[in-house]
């Protein structure tokens, strides 16, 4: 028999911990502040997949988040799907997008791929403000349902869902980083012309990145709408989503799966707490002194400083 | 000592909705203030617990979670705008608390919850009502106007005001010539205004947020727009600083407001609290004289207390019953609220801008430059029309 | 007046990395000096600390300049090329995204060097035509061996005093290699240069060295005062002549 | 309904408009187009720059541009100090530009943030005695208000182009970020290099705020509208080339302003970027790419 | 001539206006050791890369064992069996040495690698080129020399049917080259077919069956070795005596 991994024990142990924290804690607050940290992890996660392990810069990734929201918004009206079923149509649509992404690959390289996704957020951003069905501009209120299957709050139940998505995303982070496919995504992220002389079918790979990071963006964007129940084009393509997804990975570190999870649980718990503690301006402030420093003190991320450190003491 | 009533609320103090927010929080100290002074609720003192939501819908839930579960307030009152008013909706509406909301526009449209209480005076059908004034004005004119304009900013209040203007003027049997909108991040205006002119509208009615409007006023000017009825639904006219700015070219503009210095507006106390807000506002970078908002963020909150004191309770049920019955006194004039939390009457004014003089802050502080036209109960002088020709 | 390099008991290396184990030798005014070694032994090392790219942990570089004598050692890369100390460094080092002419003018960006723009642009263009009918090509695309002349060219566009080639003739055609250390031997008699070179191609170094070293780990194994000395050393045979 | 004048006026506006989008982009075709440090702060010096000429107008009644002008300067230091900082945090030790993404995202917030601080949220404007003039020629109108940026960032585009094409410093501006050791094997010092070189483009900020200033009202977080634009534009015109830039820049301006004119205002942004995708599409290193 | 494993015919590429490559035509049978020599810029590097696949002709075919791949994607003519070196070194920088090897080991020779065992193939890869002891330094961090020779064995982890080395000579002293010839010769005798670019005529003139010599895009002379370099068109091109 073969061993247990403890990536997965911890996984189990984390899912554990997150049902018994519903059933034990009785602040609802709790369950808003770690769903919006879960939420950046989930789209850190994502972003690390292109942009850490393949080496493409994704500047668009709040239109991912949005089409996300969009889509689960648009099934919930014109169908009245179930939430698990919006999700998996929200990664499916995003996944496909993605997956168009991924042909961007072909011609555009280095920043002028990144200005293309930001381009194309742009674009997508344009249509769903005029797309009159799920509210245009004007935005769209979504009703949050009464029934939370066996859990006290609407809340707890959308806090034990991106739990259980925040660990499936990171699973598969895990998987992409020491596999084959990873050490073909590291390859060409290093050379890509190298790459393919090598075998290595860069083009596939690519759309299996791209598409993997836009599912996994239209995941976290999906319950978004029952989370706030309005959503607008300027919230949900939103400047601070794709800030973080980017500067969450670059704080953790991002050649490493662990890299995103830690930056995003340092920097959304340290944005939470500090929206609720210092009510001001101040805490834009705080959030920007934030990334300067610690991507100042470790522009390796923190991954990045433990190797080194580890490294020195081993030499 | 008493233990203080506390009162929770989540503000924009950052972002776009900021401008406002800030000015809303000054005019709440304020309030805050004068009750304490008067030894506050109940004869408990009252504070006020806020966070800054960043102008970020998705801020909201967990700010007001958070004031319930953590900070345990007793009172809740809304966020400034509609985005950041109805995320708070669903946590309010499931503890049934009852909810004085600051200038959104229909939220309740969606989630008919029988505690919440607008304070803008756009009436019971508050899309509609906003720009009725502003049409109505136009059908009294001769010759009779005979097509429109529609142009709005994509953003929430801009459309639904331009959706209301849209059933008014079919409503008056007007034409629509023109109807687009435009994103609110556009820089130049002036393509805009040309193919607005190129359609030859008696009348433009304008949805705008405050960079828009001046942008949009300017290109006016400059394109030279003949129309013989400009403005509407353009936020950030009633701003101290843009009016500085815009000058002379507001001259001639009917737009929307809700409260200016006119004598026919002169409520009890809203003098004094002005005289304090521009004390208060001082340094603060929001606007001088806060004739705008401030006034309502001190009314919502007058409201809250009168009920409160009228109940002797904190009780949310009575609270919702006292507030539905009642009509208020408030620096905003009477208040009274309809079933679904609307004013029972509207009350948005229109008021046209004149005489104005280039670069004169202080001009906007009195009487004169900006004259109330609609409704007629409040009404300070007559239109002039056409606006341009 | 005279130009000459001096190098005594230098230690360098990356890191943890020992790679020059107290190395000296001397360029005297007007020579050109062959440095052999094989892959490893610090050709390429020993040269960058020359420049300053590496810093010698311990022993002193010294360069004299139209007379003036100058310690190398703790003097920034920019610092030792001012004096009019000039690199041809392996890999190349282009501008990929200039086009020819614009490397070659960086080249000139030195101000001693920028009076004499269009004369050493006539020689680098005559030496190697191919640059003259590239000019407006992008580094980055050139053949290796076209962009090995390029690397060369720049430097002579430094209008140095002292040139240090690392192994010139890496990728070049035959034709070339004859030519370039023809080249070479020419801007030692016009301008008078005072020429460094670790050279794999011994047949052709030998053509225009005076003298030699050889470096094996990171240690002089072996000086010939002569070219005759050079010739006749058992090692040197051993190592580039396959006998 | 395309009539002459209409397309006349349209095309015009969209070259003013596209003349000061130059402007604000021309900074970042420097400090992202040639020194590939991604800056998304750069609106957000912009802003600043509309602030200073907004804080000296009011005061001393100045014009903005000449505020721009003088501001420069002073906006060259600070980002020469800037430079020195993002030096020594990630250039130092090897990183390559992406890490610094994140960085300058922070900074952006912190702008943001002080001028909030110092200034509030009110939105600014500036006074000046061209605003809210036009100059009419046949049936087409020149705004002031844009024409004023236009022809300022014209001048500005041609003053950094032949610097950076005719001296030796502005060479080694375009040289610096493709090899650092080569640069210093030709004897010049890339720190020094790029150091002067993001003071420049933080320099033109001041001017390009000066000109925002002057064509509308101005709040703190206004600069983000422009990080898209700005970066489309230094990317569609083949990253380091200004000619490019300006060519670019002019572009979007004119498909803006068709847009606004004949098909809806609403769609302007989609068709914009939709330009943007496609050009890149056929061109992939952009319109004047190396 | 049966036996031809790879034929180019009539391959020409331009770059813009400039023509790199002109009506190039070149076979070779299996397991044939060619050398391809040519002046600096003469096409020797964009024809390899067309036969690679890095870069795609503008006109001609490229027929490798009986089947046209003209237009195939490098990584599936790396699968088929034909690997190359860069003359201009471009390792993988964030990874080891030996993960460098990993790659063509997983990707293109995956049908040939022993699955388990890609750590074991890849240190015996590396032991015959000569980079044991540096297995596990970052490869940013070698010699230029060092670089080629890893070029090499990456291309040789591939465990092609076509090597294409590219210069991987280049810098190395005498000695050194031989080692390498004696590399190359010990894999062509396992059937490997191979082209050398080189400029180190020694090399080319022990390790050549044939050699083939382009100039300005065009094929002058292809042959046996002695014949070609005694052609007074490649002394002039070429050899420049
Ligand atoms: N950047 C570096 N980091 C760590 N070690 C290095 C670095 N550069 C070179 N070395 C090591 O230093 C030693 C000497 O290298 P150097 O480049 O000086 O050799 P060389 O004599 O020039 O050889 P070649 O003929 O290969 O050019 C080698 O063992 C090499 O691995
Ligand atoms: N992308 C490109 N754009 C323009 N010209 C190019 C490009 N790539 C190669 N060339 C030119 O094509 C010619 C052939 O180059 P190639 O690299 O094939 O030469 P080579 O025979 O390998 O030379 P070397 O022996 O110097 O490596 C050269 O003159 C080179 O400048
Ligand atoms: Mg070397
Ligand atoms: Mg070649």
């Amino acid at each position: 028999m073969s061993k247990i991994s403890p990536f997965w024990v911890s996984a189990a142990v984390v899912l554990a911990a997150g049902l018994a924290f519903t059933e034990i804690v009785e602040n609802q607050y709790y369950f808003t502040a770690i769903y919006l940290i879960l939420q950046g992890l989930i789209m850190a996660v994502a972003w690390n997949i292109l942009g850490g392990f393949t080496g493409y810069v994704n500047f668009g990734s709040a239109a991912f988040f949005a089409v996300g929201a969009y889509t689960a918004i648009a099934l919930d009206k014109a169908l009245g799907l179930p939430l698990p079923l919006l999700i998996v149509a929200a990664a499916a649509i995003c996944g496909l997008i993605g997956l168009g992404v991924g042909y961007l690959t072909l011609r555009l390289k280095g920043v002028y791929f990144a200005i293309a996704t930001l381009a194309m957020a742009i674009v997508l951003e344009t249509f769903i403000t005029n797309w009159s069905y799920v509210g245009g501009a004007r935005g769209a209120y979504i009703l949050t349902p009464d029934k939370h299957l066996w859990f006290d709050s609407y809340s707890e139940m959308l806090f034990m869902l991106m739990l259980v998505l925040a660990v499936v995303s990171v699973a598969i982070s895990r998987k992409l980083n020491f596999s084959r496919l990873g050490r073909g995504l590291a390859a060409i992220r290093d050379d890509e012309v190298a790459a393919e002389c090598a075998g290595v079918p860069t083009l596939r790979l690519k759309l299996v990145s791209t598409t993997i990071m836009g599912a996994m963006m239209g995941v976290a964007g999906a319950p978004y709408p029952f989370f706030v129940t309005y959503v607008d084009p300027l919230s949900a393509f939103n400047l601070f989503v794709a800030v973080n997804a980017i500067a969450m990975p670059m704080i953790g570190g991002t050649a490493h799966w662990i890299g995103p999870v830690i930056g995003a649980l340092l920097v959304g718990s340290m944005q939470e707490i500090v929206k609720v503690n210092i009510s001001s301006e101040l805490n834009i402030l705080i959030v920007g002194v934030m990334l300067v420093l610690f991507i100042s003190l470790a522009p390796q991320g923190i991954v990045g400083l433990v190797q080194k450190h580890f490294l020195k003491r081993k030499a | 000592a008493q233990q203080p009533i506390k009162i929770g609320f989540s503000m924009a103090l950052t972002g776009g909705l900021a401008g406002a927010g800030k000015g809303a929080l000054i005019a709440m100290e304020i309030w805050r203030d004068d009750v304490n002074k008067k030894g506050g609720l109940l004869g408990r003192p009252v504070q006020l617990v806020y966070y800054d939501d960043a102008t970020q819908p998705a801020n909201v839930p967990g700010i007001y979670t958070k004031l319930l579960e953590v900070d345990k307030v007793d009172l809740v009152v809304s966020a400034y705008g509609t985005n950041l008013i109805a995320p708070a909706m669903p946590i309010i509406m499931r503890k049934k608390l009852v909810f004085p909301s600051l200038f959104g526009l229909g939220v309740n449209e969606e989630f008919n919850y029988d505690r919440y209480f607008q304070i803008m005076p756009s009436g019971p059908d508050p899309k509609v009502d906003w720009t009725r004034g502003f049409f109505a004005l136009a059908m009294e004119q001769n010759p009779k106007p005979r097509t429109v304009a529609i142009v709005a900013a994509d953003a929430e209040f801009a459309l639904n005001a331009a959706a209301g203007a849209r059933k008014n003027a079919q409503n008056a049997g007007l034409k629509i010539v023109y109807d687009k909108t435009y994103p609110p991040a556009t820089t130049d205006y002036t393509p805009i205004v040309r193919a607005i002119q190129a359609t030859n509208p008696d009348i433009v009615f304008v949805g705008s947020y405050p960079p828009d409007s001046v942008g949009m006023v300017k290109a006016a000017n400059e394109v030279g727009l003949k129309t013989k009825l400009f403005g509407g639904g353009m936020v950030g006219l009633q701003f101290a600083a843009i009016q500085k700015n815009l000058g002379p070219m507001l001259n001639g503009i009917v737009n929307y407001d809700f409260w200016v210095p006119e004598p026919t507006l002169k409520f009890s106390g809203v003098e004094e609290f002005l005289a304090k807000y521009r004390e208060a506002a001082k340094g603060k970078g929001v606007d001088p004289y806060g004739h705008y908002l401030p006034p309502y963020a001190y009314a919502y909150l007058q409201v809250l207390g009168q009920a409160v004191e009228a109940t002797k309770s904190l009780d949310h049920g009575k609270l919702a019953e006292h507030m539905h019955k009642t009509e208020y006194d408030t620096v905003v004039g009477k208040v009274k609220f309809g079933k679904n939390g609307e004013w029972a009457r509207s009350r948005v004014l229109q008021v046209q801008f004149r005489d104005v003089q280039p670069d004169n802050l202080e001009q906007f502080a009195g009487p004169g430059k900006r004259i109330v036209l609609y409704p007629k109960e409040w009404k300070s002088g007559d239109i002039v029309y056409p606006y341009k020709q | 007046m005279a130009n000459s390099l001096s190098i005594e008991g230098v230690r360098a290396g990356y890191g943890a990395v020992q790679v020059l184990e107290g190395i000296s030798l001397a360029v005297r005014d007007g020579e050109t000096v062959a440095l052999l070694g094989t892959n490893g032994a610090g050709k390429s090392t020993l040269m960058k600390a020359v420049m300053g790219i590496v810093t010698p942990s311990a022993g002193r570089i010294a360069a004299v300049i139209d007379d003036v004598e100058h310690d190398l050692v703790g003097k920034t890369p920019e610092e030792v090329v001012d004096l009019g100390i000039a690199l041809v460094p392996e890999g190349r080092r282009l501008f990929p995204k200039l086009t020819v002419q614009e490397n070659l003018l960086m080249g000139a960006s030195r101000r001693a060097a920028r009076g004499r723009i269009d004369e050493n642009l006539a020689f680098c263009f005559e030496t190697f035509p191919v640059l003259a009918e590239r000019r407006g090509q992008l580094a980055g695309s050139m053949s290796g061996g076209e962009q090995q002349m390029l690397a060369l060219a720049r430097a002579i566009m430094t209008a140095p005093k002292i040139l240090l080639i690392d192994e010139p003739s890496v990728g070049l055609a035959p034709i070339f290699v004859a030519r370039t250390v023809e080249k070479i031997a020419e801007l030692k008699r016009r301008f008078g240069l005072t020429v460094l070179m670790a050279e794999q191609n011994f047949t052709q170094a030998i053509k225009i060295a005076d003298r030699g070293y050889v470096i094996v780990h990171g240690h002089i194994e072996f000086e010939g005062e002569s070219r005759e000395s050079m010739q006749n050393n058992d090692m040197i045979r051993r190592l580039y002549l396959g006998m | 309904m395309v009539t002459a004048d209409l397309l006349a006026n349209a095309v015009v506006a969209g070259l003013l408009l596209g003349g000061f989008y130059a402007a604000v982009a021309i900074g970042l075709a420097i400090i992202f187009g040639q020194l590939d440090i991604v800056n998304i702060a750069h609106p957000a010096f912009i802003i600043a720059g509309a602030y200073t000429a907004y804080i000296l107008n009011s005061r001393f009644g100045i014009d903005p541009v000449l505020i721009g002008v003088l501001a420069a300067p002073l906006f060259f230091l600070a980002g020469a100090g800037i430079y020195r900082v993002y030096y020594g945090a990630f250039e130092r030790t090897g990183q390559e530009s992406l890490s610094g993404l994140a960085f300058f995202f922070g900074l952006m917030f912190i702008i943001e943030v002080v001028l909030i601080l110092v200034y509030g949220v009110d939105y600014r404007l500036v006074q000046a005695g061209y605003i809210g003039e036009s100059w009419r020629i046949g049936f087409v109108d020149l705004p002031f208000r844009m024409l004023v940026p236009f022809v300022v960032a014209v001048a500005l585009t041609a003053g950094i182009y032949l610097y950076l094409a005719r001296t030796f410093t502005g060479r080694a501006i375009q040289a610096v970020a493709q090899d650092r050791l080569a640069l210093q094997l030709m004897g010049v010092n890339p720190i020094r290099v790029k150091q002067w070189a993001f003071g420049l483009g933080i320099a033109t900020a001041a001017i390009a705020g000066a000109l925002l200033i002057i064509i509308g009202p101005v709040e703190p977080s206004v600069g983000r509208q422009y990080i898209g634009r700005a970066f489309a534009i230094v990317v569609l015109g083949g990253m380091g080339s200004i000619s490019g830039m300006f060519i670019a820049a002019l572009i979007l301006g004119i498909v803006e302003s068709l847009v606004n004119t004949f098909m809806g205002p609403s769609w302007a942004p989609a068709v914009a970027f939709g330009v943007l995708l496609l050009t890149l599409a056929l061109r992939p290193s952009g319109l004047f790419g190396r | 001539m049966s036996d031809v494993i790879l034929r180019v015919e009539n391959l020409s590429k331009r770059f813009g206006g400039f023509t790199a490559l002109q009506n190039v035509a070149l076979h070779l049978t299996a397991g044939e050791r060619l050398g391809l020599i040519g002046p600096n810029g003469s096409g020797k590097t964009t024809l390899i890369n067309c036969i690679s696949g890095a870069l795609y002709n503008d006109d001609g075919t490229i027929v490798f064992e009986g089947a046209d791949i003209t237009r195939l994607p490098p990584h599936q003519r790396a699968r088929l069996g034909i690997a190359r070196s860069f003359q201009i070194p471009k390792p993988f920088r964030s990874m080891s040495v030996l993960e460098n090897l990993r790659i063509p080991l997983e990707y293109a020779a995956w049908s040939r690698a022993e699955h388990r065992r890609i750590t074991d193939e890849a240190m015996h890869v590396l032991e015959t080129i000569g980079l044991k002891e540096l297995a596990g330094k970052s490869s940013g961090d070698l010699t230029q020399v060092d670089m080629r020779k890893l070029e090499l064995a990456r291309a040789l982890a591939a465990k092609p049917k076509v090597l294409v080395s590219d210069e991987a000579m280049a810098g190395l002293s005498g000695a050194e080259v031989d080692e390498i010839i004696e590399i190359l010769l010990g894999l062509n005798r396992t059937g490997v077919a191979v082209i050398m670019i080189e400029h180190i005529m020694r090399a080319v003139m022990k390790f050549s069956e044939r050699v083939a010599v382009l100039d300005a895009g065009q094929k002058i002379a292809d042959g046996d070795p002695q014949s070609v370099i005694a052609n007074p068109d490649v002394q002039r091109a070429y050899l420049g005596e």
